[in-house]
C-alpha cells in the first residue's frame, strides 16, 4: 500500500484538471490529462504531461466514460486516477473498478463512498454515529401515500431531496399537505432526469440556516483530523456562489464541536483521502447533518489559504500510503479567505449561460489574489459542461480585508467576448447584509429579489468625466486606426471588416 | 472626422480631430472642446486622461451586440456613421432583439410554454432552452401575439437562430 | 498627526506602483499615478485613480523630481506621498520637502532617514546603540594614505565601499594594499557617477557571508516590531537575485537577537514605518549590521505571506498615526515563500538588458503562487529605468515544496518578444547548492563561473519525441494559417509579409 | 508543402500534408511518416500532441532573430524555403553576428576598449554599453582584426546599430 505514485490521470477538466496537474508537477509525478473533442485545445491538454482523447462533447461520451478512462490509464502507465469534482468523483463503481484495475482511486475506498455517497445511506451512517442530523426519512420513499406519512410524522413545511442528488437537482419545499403530490412527481422526474434514480426522501425545513461545511483529512493509519470550516451560505438555485473560510459565527469551541463530529462521521465509514461534512446551522447555532462530499470541493482553496496548506498534494501523499503530516493541534487557521467562482453566466439576463469565444482576459493578481484559471485568450467555452471559468480567492488579515481586496481584484479583472457574472460578486460584496456576515442559505435570492439586476450600462456614479470617457471610447474604437477585430462569433461585420480591422490590430500590436 | 454617438440613452456628438500634442486627438464633444489624451494598451483596450482622471476603457464585442466596458458598466452603444459597421450591427441587434425571441447561445429546446396565436404578456414564459446543465426559460420582451413557432422540442440551436416571432 | 488619508501620490513606476496603488484601492484611499514620456502606457497609469506627466523619460527629468512631483501632489490634493523603493524613497531632502508642504511622506521622517540613509551616520548611529558591526571606517575616507592607514589597523582583506551608495556601486574587495590605490579610486569614480558623492569607506571583508535582513515595523506611539528575517544571499553583482523568508539557517533564538537587535537601531533613531535592517551572518552564524534600508523593499512578499500581514495597509495606517494592531508576541512565520525577480536581461549573454517589446505573456497562477507584476502583452521595456519586469513569489509549508512550486510557476511562465532571466532561476532552483541552503553572498557568481551559460537551445533531454515537436512547429509556424505577426521591433519580414501574417491572425483570434 | 529546417545544429526535412482527420495535418519528418496532433491555441502559441506526449510551443520574435520556445530550451532554426522570410531574417542575423559587434538593445556607448587595426582574442572586450543603469561589455565572438570602430564614446545607439566590425 505504501508505493509512490509516479504518474497521474485526471479525470476531469477546466480548472480542477490544471489545479491536480500543477500538484503533479510539484510532486515531480507525471501527469496525464484526458479531454473531449470540445477540450482538445483546453488548459488540461497543454499543462499536462501527456493528453489522450476520449471522445466526443457530451460528457456521458467521454468524461463519464469510466471505463475508456481506464483503459487509457492502462494503457499509458498511470498508476492513479485523480477525478476532481463531479463526472466520476462520487461513483463507487468507478473507484472499485480502479481498485480492481490495482490503479489507485485518489479518494476514498468505494465502501466508504457507498456508505457515505447516497443521501439516505449516509443518514443511516450518520445516525449510527450519533450525529445530530434535520428529522426526516432516511429511506427513499416508495410512494406519494408513503411521503404524505413521513411528512406528517416530521411535521410541515419539509423539504423534499433527491437521494442520488446534487446542486439542488431534485430539491423541492413543500409547506403544506397540499402542495406534497405536485412537488413529489416534479421532484422524482427532476432526479431520474439528473441522476438516472428518482428517489427521494423528505426532511423536516429548517428555515434560513446557514451552510457550514468541514474540511477533513484521513490516511490509512487511523489519523483523522478536520482543517476547519467553510462557509458556503450564498447560494442560488442551491448552487455555492461564493465560498469563505472561517464562518463569521464559529468560534473555537463550536469549530472543535463540528470538527469532531465531522471526524467521527469519517472514521465509521474508515473514510479515507480528503473529504467534506456539510451541515446546516441554525440561528441558535444547532447544527444538522447535511450530507457529505466524498471528494475534493470546489472550494477548497479557501481553506488551503487559512491553514497554509495544500489539499491535492495531501491528497496524493494519502493515497500513497503516507502518514498525515502533521496532528489536530498543529493546524492553526489565520486571516480569511473568500472565492468567487467566475461562471460564464449573464445575471442581468435571468443567469442565461454565456458559452463562447474569449476574446480578451486581463486577470488580476498581486498581494493576497489566487487565481485556479481553467481559460486563456483565445479559449472557446463549451456549452456542454458547466459555465464555471475561473476561481477567484482573495486571502487578508481580517474578513473586512479580504472583502475589499476582492472587489480590488474584481475591478482588474475582465473578460471580454462573453458574458460572466463579475458584477454579481459586486453587488453582494457591497451588501451590507454580507458585509455583516448576515447570511443564510436563503440570502442570496433575497438579494435578487430585492432589486431588478441594474440595467445595462445604467450610470451609477454621477462623474461626468466618466460620461465623456465614454463617449470619446466609443468614437475612438470606431476610428479606423483604434478599431480591433471583432471575434467570429460576434459576427456582426462582413469579412472585408475585421479583415481591414486585423490589418490595423497588427499594427498595433 | 464626426460621430453620432447615442450612449447610455442620451445622443452626443463627437468630433475626433488629429493633433500633433495629446497623444495624437483633439476631441470635440456636443460642441466644446475637451481635453482627453488617448492611449491603446492592446487591441480593445484604451487608457483616456481626461482632466487627470484615469480610465480603463474596454471594447466588448459579443454576439449579442459590442459595448464598451468602463469601470463596472458594460455600455452598448449606437453611432452613426455612414463608415460604420459596429453600429448597424448594433441596430439589428436591437431591432431584431424587439421582434423575435433568439437563441443568445447554443442549446437544446427542452419546452415550448406557448403557440402561434397566442396572446402573451410581457415577461410571460416562452420557451425553455437548456445549456451547460442549466434549463432557461426565455421570457416575452413585451406584450404581443406571438405569429410563429420556428422550433421543435428536442431541437439543438446555434446562437442567433430565430425561436419565435412576436408582434 | 491621528488623521485619515484620503489620497496618495505615489512618486513611483512599474511593479511597486502598481503595488501601492492596489493597497490604496483596497484601503478606500484615492490612488494618484505620475509618469514619464515613456511611461504613458505603464500600469501604473491605468491602474490609479488619477495620473499627471512628469516629463521626459530619464529619471532625472522625471521620477527624481521631486520638485514637480511635490507642485502635482498640492495640486491635486494628494495628502500623502509613498516613495515606493529607489528613486526618491530613500531622500531626506524630500521628505522633509513633503513634511513642510504639510503632506505626509509615507516612510520615517527626514531626521530619521538622515541617521541611518547614508552608511556612514548609519555606522555611527549603529554603533552609539551597540550593534555588532564588521570593523572599518565609520567615517569618509579623506585621502589614499587615510585609507590604507585605515585598512592596516582593520587588516586585509577589506571592502571599500560608497557612503551614499546602494546596489552594489562603488563596492571593491581589497586583499593587499598592493591593490589598494587602484581600487580606491575606481570606487571613487564609480561612487561619484552612480550617487554624486565619491566618499568611500573601508570594512573587513567577510568571507562567504550570507545576508540576512529583518523587515522592522514602528509606529508613531513607540512600539516597534520585527516581522522575522529575508535571506538575500543569492546575488550578482550585489544585487539581489532571489530572496526568501525564513532563512533556513536561523532559529527561534537567532531570529529574536537579530529581531531585538534591529529594533533596537530603529529605536535609536527615532524611526517609524516600515525599515529593513541588512545583516551580514558568518559561518559561526555571527551576525553583523550591515545597513538600513529606510524604505519598503522589493522583497517585501517574502514576508508578507509568512507572516499573513500586507505591509503597505500597514505603512500607510501607521502614516495616519494609528497603533500597530499587534504586539511581538503576535507575529507568527508559518510555511515558506521564495521571491524570483523577473528581469529584462539575458543570462547567456553576459546578462544584457533587453528593453523592447512584449509580444506574448503568459502568466503563471494557481495555488500558492502571488505575481506582482508591472507588465503586459503589448508594453514595451523601457530602456530608461531598472530591468525588473515582474515579481515571482511562491508559498508553500515547506521551502523545498516552495521551490518545486517555483518551478512549477516558472514553467508555465513566458514572456515572448524580450530576453529574461527566467532560465537563470531555474538553475539556481535545481542547483544542489541552493537545495540544502548552502548559500552565500558570492554563492550566484561560483555557480555563474562553474558551468558556462548553457548555449541556446542546446538539448537538455534525450526526449526524441521533444526534437520531433521542434521541427515541426518550426514548420508549422512557417505555414500560412500558423503564422503569426512579427513584432516592429523584430523588423525581419518585409510589411507585406507581416499585414498578410495579421490577416491570419484574425482567422485565428 | 515541403520545408529544409536546420535546428539545433541538425538539419531536417519536413513536409506538411492537409489531412481531414489528425486536426488538419499530416507530417513526414525525415522521411518517416509521424502522427502529430496540432492545435494553435493563440497567435505564437502552438498545443502538439505526439504519441500523447504534450508539448506546448511558443513562437518567439526577437530583434535578433526569431525562434521557437519548448520547455526550458529558447531553439533558433533555419528554414530553406523560397517564401520563407523569417529564414532569411535568421540567416541576416547569423552573418551580420558573426562579422559586425551590433548593438541587442538601445543604449549609451561609455568605453571603447580598442581600435581600428588592433589584433583581438575570442572573448575580449570591445566596447562597453549603459543601459538600464548598468554598463555591459561585449566581447569578441572570435579572434579577428578590428578593422572599423564605427561609433564615438558618449553617443546613443539603437538596437541593430553595428558598432564595429572585425575580420
Amino acid at each position: 500500500m505504501n508505493k509512490k505514485i509516479t504518474k497521474i490521470l485526471i479525470a476531469n477538466r477546466g480548472e480542477i484538471a490544471l489545479r491536480v496537474i500543477r500538484a503533479c508537477r510539484e510532486l515531480g509525478i507525471a501527469s496525464v490529462a484526458v479531454y473531449s473533442d470540445a477540450d482538445r485545445a483546453s488548459l488540461q491538454v497543454v499543462h499536462a504531461d501527456e493528453a489522450y482523447r476520449l471522445g466526443p462533447a457530451p460528457a456521458t461520451e467521454s468524461y463519464l466514460r469510466g471505463d475508456l478512462i481506464l483503459e487509457i490509464a492502462q494503457r499509458c502507465g498511470a498508476d492513479a486516477i485523480h477525478p476532481g469534482y463531479g463526472f466520476l468523483s462520487e461513483n463507487a463503481d468507478f473507484a472499485a473498478a480502479c481498485e480492481a484495475a490495482g490503479i489507485r482511486f485518489i479518494g476514498p475506498s468505494a465502501d466508504a463512498m457507498r456508505m457515505l455517497g447516497s443521501k439516505t445511506r449516509a443518514r443511516q451512517t450518520a445516525d449510527a454515529a450519533l450525529l445530530p442530523r434535520v428529522p426526516g426519512s432516511v429511506r427513499a420513499l416508495e410512494s406519494l401515500a408513503d411521503a404524505k406519512e413521513v411528512a406528517r410524522q416530521v411535521g410541515y413545511p419539509v423539504m423534499l431531496k433527491a437521494a442520488a442528488g446534487g446542486g439542488g437537482k431534485g430539491m423541492r419545499a413543500v409547506r403544506s399537505e397540499a402542495e406534497l403530490s405536485e412537488a413529489f412527481e416534479n421532484a422524482r422526474s427532476e432526479a431520474e432526469r439528473a441522476f438516472g434514480s428518482g428517489d427521494v426522501y423528505i426532511e423536516k425545513l429548517i428555515e434560513n440556516p446557514r451552510h457550514i461545511e468541514v474540511q477533513i483529512l484521513a490516511d490509512h493509519h487511523g489519523h483523522c483530523v478536520y482543517l476547519g470550516e467553510r462557509e458556503c451560505s450564498v447560494q442560488r438555485r442551491h448552487q455555492k456562489v461564493i465560498e469563505e473560510a472561517p464562518s463569521a459565527v464559529l468560534d473555537e469551541k463550536l469549530r472543535a464541536r463540528m470538527g469532531q463530529t465531522a471526524v467521527r462521521l469519517a472514521q465509521a465509514a474508515n473514510y479515507t483521502n480528503a473529504g467534506t461534512v456539510e451541515f446546516l446551522v441554525d440561528a441558535d447555532r444547532n447544527f444538522y447533518f447535511l450530507e457529505m462530499n466524498t471528494r475534493l470541493q470546489v472550494e477548497h482553496p479557501v481553506t488551503e489559504l487559512v491553514t497554509g496548506l495544500d489539499l491535492v498534494h495531501l491528497q496524493i501523499q494519502i493515497a500513497e500510503g503516507q502518514q498525515l503530516p502533521f496532528a489536530q493541534q498543529d493546524i492553526h487557521l489565520r486571516g480569511h479567505a473568500i472565492e468567487c467562482r467566475i461562471y460564464a453566466e449573464d445575471p442581468e439576463n435571468n443567469f442565461f449561460p454565456s458559452p463562447g469565444k474569449i476574446t480578451r482576459l486581463l486577470h488580476a493578481s498581486g498581494p493576497g489574489i489566487r487565481e485556479d484559471c481553467g481559460i486563456y485568450e483565445g479559449w472557446t467555452v463549451p456549452l456542454d459542461y458547466d459555465p464555471i471559468l475561473s476561481k477567484l480567492i482573495a486571502y487578508a488579515p481580517t474578513r473586512a480585508m479580504a472583502i475589499e481586496r476582492m472587489l480590488r481584484a474584481l475591478g482588474e479583472y475582465h473578460v471580454g467576448g462573453i458574458a460572466t457574472n463579475v458584477n454579481l460578486f459586486r453587488r453582494i460584496l457591497r451588501d451590507e447584509g454580507f458585509r455583516t456576515a448576515n447570511i443564510d442559505t436563503g440570502y442570496l435570492e433575497r438579494l435578487l429579489a430585492g432589486t431588478p439586476p441594474r440595467r445595462e450600462g445604467e450610470l451609477d456614479s454621477a462623474d461626468p468625466e466618466e460620461d465623456t470617457a465614454a463617449v470619446i471610447a466609443a468614437g475612438l474604437f470606431e476610428q479606423s486606426n483604434f478599431s480591433a477585430p471583432v471575434s467570429e462569433e460576434a459576427n456582426c461585420a462582413p469579412v472585408s471588416a475585421w479583415k481591414a480591422a486585423a490589418r490595423r490590430e497588427a499594427l498595433l500590436s | 472626422m464626426n460621430y453620432n454617438i447615442e450612449l447610455d440613452g442620451r445622443k452626443h456628438r463627437l468630433s475626433i480631430q488629429p493633433n500633433a500634442e495629446m497623444n495624437g486627438y483633439r476631441f470635440q464633444l456636443d460642441g466644446q472642446s475637451c481635453s482627453a489624451d488617448a492611449q491603446l494598451l492592446q487591441p480593445n483596450v484604451l487608457s483616456l486622461l481626461i482632466e487627470g482622471k484615469s480610465f480603463r476603457i474596454l471594447f466588448d464585442p459579443r454576439p449579442g451586440g459590442a459595448a464598451i466596458v468602463l469601470g463596472e458598466r458594460r455600455i452598448p452603444y449606437r453611432i452613426d456613421d455612414p463608415r460604420s459597421l459596429r453600429s448597424r450591427a448594433n441596430v439589428d441587434a436591437n431591432d431584431t432583439g424587439a421582434r423575435s425571441i433568439i437563441a443568445s447561445m447554443p442549446g437544446r429546446i427542452v419546452r415550448i410554454l406557448v403557440q402561434a396565436g397566442d396572446h402573451i404578456e410581457a415577461q410571460q414564459g416562452l420557451i425553455v432552452v437548456e445549456a451547460m446543465k442549466m434549463q432557461n426559460e426565455l421570457k416575452a420582451p413585451r406584450a404581443g401575439t406571438v405569429t410563429r413557432v420556428a422550433v421543435e422540442v428536442g431541437a439543438t440551436v446555434q446562437a442567433g437562430k430565430v425561436l419565435m416571432v412576436i408582434e
